[in-house]
């Protein structure tokens, strides 16, 4: 039981992780190497608010939010439409986009490097236990879940019972088709790219309760995203949600009943065996 | 062998004799500097080998590397360095075999990214393996192997990637590859075994990078799992042989020196704030090169060639 | 000429002129002392390094600087200006750096660099150019043979067997006072750092009579410790021992926390000593263990943390810090005895004994002996309660929850 | 025996998920023959083409090249054993010139050749199909039909026993639709046997030695293509009342 | 009303359409016969502004122009295309598919109204309407991309080559369809290599060849024509083993 809730909490971790990623690679296209640095801003935002405004790191929401939105509604529409333009194909955009966001990685991790120092930014907000079943859990990992809940819950109804998120998908599934239905796909695009980014970011805030980051940290998000979405299959809100919970419950077991040295082993090794029975990922469709 | 051809191993013989006499002209800091453009024209020039034809992006590069740093670390004391060379070599040739055999089916992004994350499960498995059996304290590289004899094994190592490349292109094996790159379904339907086809370019390049960390391990001194197997390392390669350009064998190098140079300059002229620096060098390199070197070079070639013509 | 090739010209311009400057150096006249520093401000290692290493570099500069400079044998006095290098904790970047400031900027002298792995990279080429390298921040049980072979690398921090022996003779103590029972669980990062003392640790544990009820290691990265903790606390243990670094060190005590692992000792290792370890778990660190400590109550002391936290804004940390601004000093007044042979400093440095931050300091074998191996948060301070020679130690006191 | 078998393919099923695509299908192709394989959209044509050259693995059923089972075997061994094709949707290798397209076709199969031989022999088949002019072209420039014509190249560069052609006449002019008849004749006449998709019934006449007509994946009727054509339920699942 | 003025569109170097003009009236249908590599699919393209028209010619939707006009624009204004290959949305359902299709402000009004035509029109589709799309069969694909076009509430209808691989009796199935939507009022311009059964609903046709307009008539006239029926509606058998021809025969059309 312990296991099952551990393992739920972290999964939920992970899917505020991989969710605004899962919007910008599926929809905009965009396998988004920086994208864990955005998470590191947000919870920079959290950060700051609670330390030198001494408010709930939560109500950061209000700006952390928006400010990631433009900022990659301005990146995707200055930086990587370009890319979009000029690709012949999609393994094309796909070469170019790996490389402009990781140079892109890089310069942020600069500009935080110049905005918040080096040092590593921990607080303790919620750090408090709660009981589930007789066992304790920390309050801030469980008010991670019910956000992480909410959140899948918002743009799993937002992407399937909208117009607009009917949009998106069709955007996800053909481009070209789209632009045939009268949907204005590059503004499309952006949208899901900065709401992706928006979504990373506000996922970072929460994060931020419970793990301790600083400038650099970045990659490690933006590689365990990598993996959940590609485990998930790509542009699949639903995959990416079960792949977190596989990934946070496969982990907590190895840690609880084999040996916590090979928890990340295992993650990899799931990762692996995933890929290959199902090389399109857990919801992913086959490339015809 | 044309006499094209032959003119060109000649010339490439004489360039490699020539950078053989480098360490007697420079040292220090000049030398380190070549230390690092030799060890990355080796590892991108073995990544295009595979990934320029199929068009299969590893990021595993980090994984052999480490690999082969860590044979090192573990048998320095006990192996002459040499077999070790070769141990290491093989350790990277096995694991990509290994993970070849998983993988390669897998389709481009599905590819990239779980590439990405073996350096980090090959990772973790060292790093077990070293805390729970072998139970050794730290893992110390003290030998006698100078910055010089470095640079004489990477620049064999070089000559040898240049070889290999040179037969492959010429050989059924680098067409099959091409065919592969393009079409998959076309390939297996000409009768092309694209998995061991794929698997062969696989292990060569796993090989090299899995003898480059072994090569490269004395210079550390000290090897941690998290230094063996960043996966910066992985990016950096994939960024200068795509700079380049990998439809030619000389592409990487062409996209390694400048690459080197550059970053050299910047983290020398700016140091405080050469991250940011970096990342916007390279997206300038992105945005304004965008067929790599080569393309530049060849599209100039091209326009050269169109004004004599009209001239 | 379009806009396009516009830019790409400047571009290439900025290029072949920092190149040419590159090549050229900077060789204007040497008044002040110019001193490199490589070191991580971005990568695994950089956190780290904001902490302990940066601040201090700057501390001790500026100090230097106000007061007019290095006061000199023949009195004139000398400015020090540093040449600051970002490794990005890529030991080839360390290398090349370090290179790049022996041979290209040929600075006087360069500054260790930080971690032990990194440390270790660049220590051949300190030896081949003859810059002595003071280490702060590198912890090895090879002491001896680096020495032997480097012989102008220094060593301050310690090495990781009197580390694990001064924790177990913490452990012994209290249970020889019938404080704690003899149940210790042990957990380590699965890095470098963390396997060694680990190992280091099991036998001396074991000789010590202290029995090792759970014995586990997680990976580095690791974002949920939970089960780690839960693991420890259903092995009902009187002592916990984490071989930690320093983001699990923050996860470690936020869970023990959480589960009720009440253990009235409890040990986290790097960056317990952080000032952002207090700030974050507040009065509730009182009687946590770790690695390192300092006896605050010296005048130097409360001067260092005084200026550290004027002239940098942030606090210093209680272990790593003051030892990195002794390595400096211990610099400062090397060249100002004999002046900026580095050969002679070197000699200087091996024989001569430095009145540091740290109290006085003589290196016998290249290494400082006497050190502080453990200290506890006692009343929003981290105190040294054990060191291998050191007076000024406080009384152990056992956790009482938290 | 006069005529021996080709292909056989016997009791053969592939199923896609819930969908059954291929449902028990039997039927044999015999030496030197044109078979026509016809029938309504997504009644399996394709599939059955696929499972002939190892693109798909059947369910079950079993495949026979000559008494050598092919159905358990991957593309490239059965493209060695002499089974070439094009596809409905052309596919051809963009990085490639037009010659090396063909080229690909004669190493590594049925036919191994390399070095000059190879050339020439990749030579002949694109002026065979009409396109020797365009030998060193970048496959950018060519027109649809013109790529169809270089993936034939390529199939023929194996030398093929078995050619299986996926609506290769589909998208053609009259004029063209009547050279293209007028190769696969000529192609039959070097002692070929091949397998046709198609919807062009000019050709399925003029060229088809016998019509297999599929539907729902099960085949509904064999035989020549006038008994087929003239077949009651063909007309109603395939043909519609105004061409019967 | 669509005309298209002296539109021209260039690949580099290669002119694919050179000076076309073309124009289809409401309840008109139009057919466009012509080689393959004749630029039919081209100006389709250019028209639904998923290439770049040259400078200079004109594209008019009843009297606005709509040339280099974004894909989605030229939707909003009235103009619907049937790709060729249909590219519909693989992963969503029939109905997905179909409510897309009204994503055009001009089209949510009448969206209700629209898609109880295009089910009526397609009951097939109705059955289907929750089935994931590509899982259906080529030719239920097809009518889902016409069932689409249709639900953009268009003025012209533009289709490239509908009946390519479709079995006979789906081909008359979809050409009767297309004559149900010329009734509702909207026009027509059909690219169709089966010129037999093309010509046989249209109103009028335009030959094309190398990018240019070589010949234009009614139907009725271009069917009788005697080049026309050489190149286009077949018939006249060609001889044996003859080196394959590298543009086909001319026709010649005065008009």
């Amino acid at each position: 039981m312990d296991i099952l809730i551990t393992g739920v909490l972290l999964g939920a971790t992970y899917s505020l992780i991989a969710m605004g990623l899962t919007l910008q690679y599926g929809v905009a296209r965009i396998m988004n190497l920086a994208n864990g640095e955005m998470l590191v801003a947000g919870a920079f935002g959290a950060f700051w608010v609670f330390t030198t405004q001494k408010l709930s790191p939560f109500t950061s929401v209000a700006f952390v939010a928006p400010g990631a939105f433009v900022l990659n509604w301005l990146i995707y529409r200055f930086l990587l439409r370009p890319l979009v333009r000029r690709a012949k194909n999609r393994g094309m955009l796909e070469v170019d986009s790996i490389l402009a966001t990781f140079g892109m990685a890089f310069a942020f991790v600069g500009i935080m490097l110049l905005v918040f120092g080096g040092e590593y930014f921990t607080y303790s907000y919620l750090d408090e236990p709660v009981a589930i079943f007789g066992s304790p859990f920390g309050l801030n990992r469980v008010v991670a879940c019910l956000v992480s809940v909410a959140l899948c819950g918002l743009l799993y109804l937002g992407l399937n019972a909208t117009r607009t998120g009917m949009a998106l998908r069709a955007v996800a599934v053909d481009p070209a088709a789209a632009g045939l239905v009268a949907i204005d796909v590059p503004r499309m695009s952006t949208f899901a790219f900065a709401l992706g980014g928006a979504v990373t970011a506000v996922g970072g805030i929460v994060l931020s309760t419970f793990l301790t980051m600083d400038a650099s940290i970045g990659i490690v998000f933006t590689m365990k995203a990598l993996i959940i979405v590609i485990m998930g299959g790509v542009g699949d809100v639903r995959g990416a949600i079960i792949a977190s919970l596989i990934l946070g419950l496969a982990e907590t077991a190895v840690a609880s009943l084999i040996d916590p040295g090979l928890t990340l082993a295992a993650a990899y090794l799931l990762f692996l065996l995933v890929l290959l029975f199902r090389p399109e990922g857990l919801f992913g469709r086959r490339q015809s | 062998m044309t006499r094209r051809e032959t003119v060109s191993v000649a010339m490439v013989a004489v360039a490699l004799a020539i950078l053989a006499c480098l360490p007697f002209l420079v040292d220090g800091y000049l030398l380190s500097l070549a230390v690092g453009i030799a060890m990355y024209t080796v590892l991108a020039t073995s990544w295009a080998l595979f990934s320029g034809p199929t068009h299969y992006i590893s990021l595993a590069t980090a994984a052999f590397y480490g690999l082969g740093a860590y044979v090192v670390a573990a048998g320095v004391d006990v192996i002459p360095y040499a077999v070790l060379l070769g141990l290491a070599g093989i350790a990277g040739g096995v694991v990509a075999a290994l993970v070849g055999l998983a993988t390669l089916r897998l389709s481009g992004v599905y590819f990239v990214i779980f590439t990405l994350g073996l350096a980090e499960l090959v990772r973790q498995i060292v790093t077990w393996v070293q805390n729970n059996l072998t139970g050794s304290r730290g893992m110390y590289v003290l030998t006698e192997i100078t910055e010089r004899m470095i640079f004489w094994e990477l620049l064999a190592l070089a000559a040898a990637v240049y070889l290999i490349g040179w037969l492959v292109t010429r050989s059924r094996l680098g067409f099959a590859l091409r065919i592969i790159g393009n079409d998959e379904v076309v390939a297996a339907h000409v009768g092309i075994n694209s998995a061991a086809s794929k698997l062969a370019l696989f292990v060569i390049s796993g090989t090299f990078a899995g003898t480059v960390g072994a090569v490269m391990a004395p210079r550390f001194t000290y090897i941690e799992p998290s230094i063996a197997f960043s996966p910066e390392l992985s990016f950096q390669v994939v960024i200068m042989a795509l700079l380049g350009g990998v439809h030619r064998l000389w592409g990487p190098l062409v996209g390694v020196i400048p690459f080197t140079i550059l970053w050299e300059v910047i983290a020398g002229r700016f140091p405080t704030q050469t991250v940011l620096l970096l990342g916007i060098a390279f997206l300038l390199i992105v945005y304004l090169i965008p067929n790599g070197v080569v393309g530049r070079i060849e599209s100039a070639i091209k326009l050269a060639g169109r004004s004599v013509k009209h001239g | 000429m379009n806009r396009r090739t516009a830019l790409k010209a400047v571009i290439a311009a900025v290029f072949a002129g920092s190149l040419a400057s590159l090549a050229i150096g900077a060789a204007h006249a040497a008044d002040p002392i110019r001193i490199g520093a490589v070191a991580p401000k971005t990568g695994p290692l950089a956190a780290g390094a904001a902490v302990t290493h940066w601040p201090n570099i700057q501390l001790w500069a500026h100090q230097v600087n106000e007061q007019g400079g290095l006061k000199m044998k023949d009195g004139t006095r000398r400015k020090v200006e540093i040449i600051e290098y970002d490794d990005r904790t890529n030991p080839g970047e360390t290398i090349k750096a370090v290179q790049r400031l022996a041979t290209q900027d040929k600075v006087d002298f360069i500054l260790a660099p930080y971690g032990t792995g990194l440390n270790l990279a660049a220590a051949p080429i300190f030896a081949k150019y003859g810059y002595p390298q003071i280490t702060s921040t590198s912890i090895t049980d090879k002491t001896a043979e680096l020495t032997k072979r480097y012989p102008s690398i220094f060593f301050t921090l310690g090495t990781t067997t009197a580390l694990a022996n001064s924790v177990a003779g913490i452990l012994v103590k209290l249970h020889n006072e019938g404080k704690i029972g003899n149940k210790v669980a042990m957990v380590n990062v699965a890095d470098a750092f963390g396997i060694e003392l680990a190992e280091s640790a099991r036998p001396i544990f074991k000789d010590a009579g202290l029995e090792i009820v759970f014995d586990k290691s997680y990976p580095l990265g690791t974002q949920d410790l939970s089960p780690i903790v839960k693991g420890a606390k259903a092995a009902n243990p009187d002592a916990f021992v984490a071989w930690s670094y320093p983001p699990d060190t923050f996860g470690l005590t936020a869970q023990a926390k959480i589960e009720g692992l009440d253990t009235k000792a409890f040990y986290t290792a790097v960056a317990t000593a952080f000032p952002v370890y207090l700030a974050k778990f507040g009065k509730s660190v009182n009687g946590v263990l770790g690695a390192g400590g300092v006896n605050p109550d010296t005048p130097a002391m409360k001067a260092y943390y005084a200026a550290h936290k004027k002239v940098t804004g942030k606090d210093a940390d209680y272990w790593a810090s003051p030892v990195m601004y002794a390595t400096l000093q211990v610099l400062g007044q090397a060249i100002e005895a004999v002046g900026t042979d580095r050969k002679a400093v070197t000699d200087y440095i091996k024989n001569a004994t430095f009145k540091t931050v740290m109290g006085p300091w003589k290196f016998t074998n290249q290494s400082i002996h006497d050190f502080w191996t453990v200290g506890q948060w006692q009343n929003g301070t981290f105190y040294g309660v054990a060191s291998t020679g050191l007076s000024g130690a406080k009384p152990v006191i056992t956790k009482t929850g938290w | 025996m006069a005529e021996s078998t080709a292909l056989d393919v016997q009791g053969v099923s592939k199923r896609f998920g819930g969908l059954l695509a291929v449902d028990d299908l039997s039927f044999a192709v015999r030496e030197n023959e044109v078979l026509g394989l016809i029938g309504p959209n997504g009644s399996g044509k394709t599939t059955v083409m696929n499972l002939i050259s190892g693109l798909l693995k059947p369910n079950g059923g079993e495949i026979f090249l000559g008494d050598r089972k092919i159905s358990d075997r991957p593309a490239r061994i059965i493209a060695r054993a002499g089974v070439a094709r094009t596809f409905q949707l052309v596919r051809i290798l963009p990085s490639l010139t037009v010659l090396e397209n063909v080229i690909a076709g004669a190493v590594f199969g049925h036919k191994r050749l390399w070095g000059r031989a190879v050339r020439q022999f990749a030579l002949r088949q694109l002026e065979r199909v009409g396109m020797g002019h365009a030998v060193d072209a970048p496959t950018a420039s060519l027109t649809y039909i013109d790529e169809k014509r270089v993936e034939l190249a390529r199939a023929l560069a194996s030398d093929p026993r078995i050619l299986l052609l996926d609506e290769w006449l589909a998208g053609l002019n009259p004029t063209e639709l009547q050279i293209g008849i007028d190769l696969i004749s000529s192609l039959r006449e070097e002692g070929r046997t091949i397998i046709l998709v198609e919807h062009v019934m000019d050709a399925i006449r003029s060229l088809c030695d016998r019509c297999v007509v599929m539907n729902s994946g099960a085949k509904i009727a064999e035989g020549t293509p006038e008994q087929t054509l003239a077949d009651r339920e063909v007309i109603r699942a395939y043909l519609g009342d105004e061409h019967a | 009303m669509l005309e298209c003025r002296n539109l021209s569109v260039s690949y580099g170097h290669h002119r694919a359409l050179d000076n076309i003009a073309v124009h289809i009236a409401p309840g008109e249908i139009v057919v466009i016969l012509g080689a393959n590599g004749a630029g039919k699919s081209t100006l389709l393209q250019a028209i639904a502004g998923l290439v770049p028209a040259s400078d200079g010619g004109q594209i008019l939707l009843d009297g606005k122009s709509i040339k280099n006009l974004p894909p989605h624009l030229i939707v909003e204004a009235g103009l619907a295309l049937v790709p060729e290959g249909r590219r519909i949305f693989g992963d969503l359902t029939v109905l997905e598919n179909l409510v897309l299709g009204a994503y055009a402000e001009r089209a949510r009004p009448t969206e209700k109204d629209n898609l109880g035509r295009a089910l009526t029109l397609f009951p097939r589709l109705a059955e289907r309407r929750r089935q994931i799309a590509r899982t259906m069969s080529g030719g239920e694909q097809q009518m889902v991309a016409i069932g689409r076009a249709m639900m953009s509430a268009p003025s012209i209808l533009m289709l490239d080559e509908p009946s390519l691989g479709l079995s006979p009796i789906l081909c008359t199935e979809l050409f009767k369809a297309l004559a149900e939507i010329r009734k509702t009022g909207a026009g027509i311009l059909l690219v169709e290599q089966n010129a037999r059964q093309g010509l046989a609903i249209a109103d009028r046709g335009y030959l094309l060849e190398n990018g240019r307009i070589v010949g234009e008539g009614s139907a009725v006239s271009l069917a009788g024509d005697p080049a026309v029926q050489k190149a286009y509606l077949g018939g006249v058998a060609g001889g044996t083993g003859r080196a394959w021809p590298l543009t086909p025969t001319k026709p010649s059309i005065a008009t």
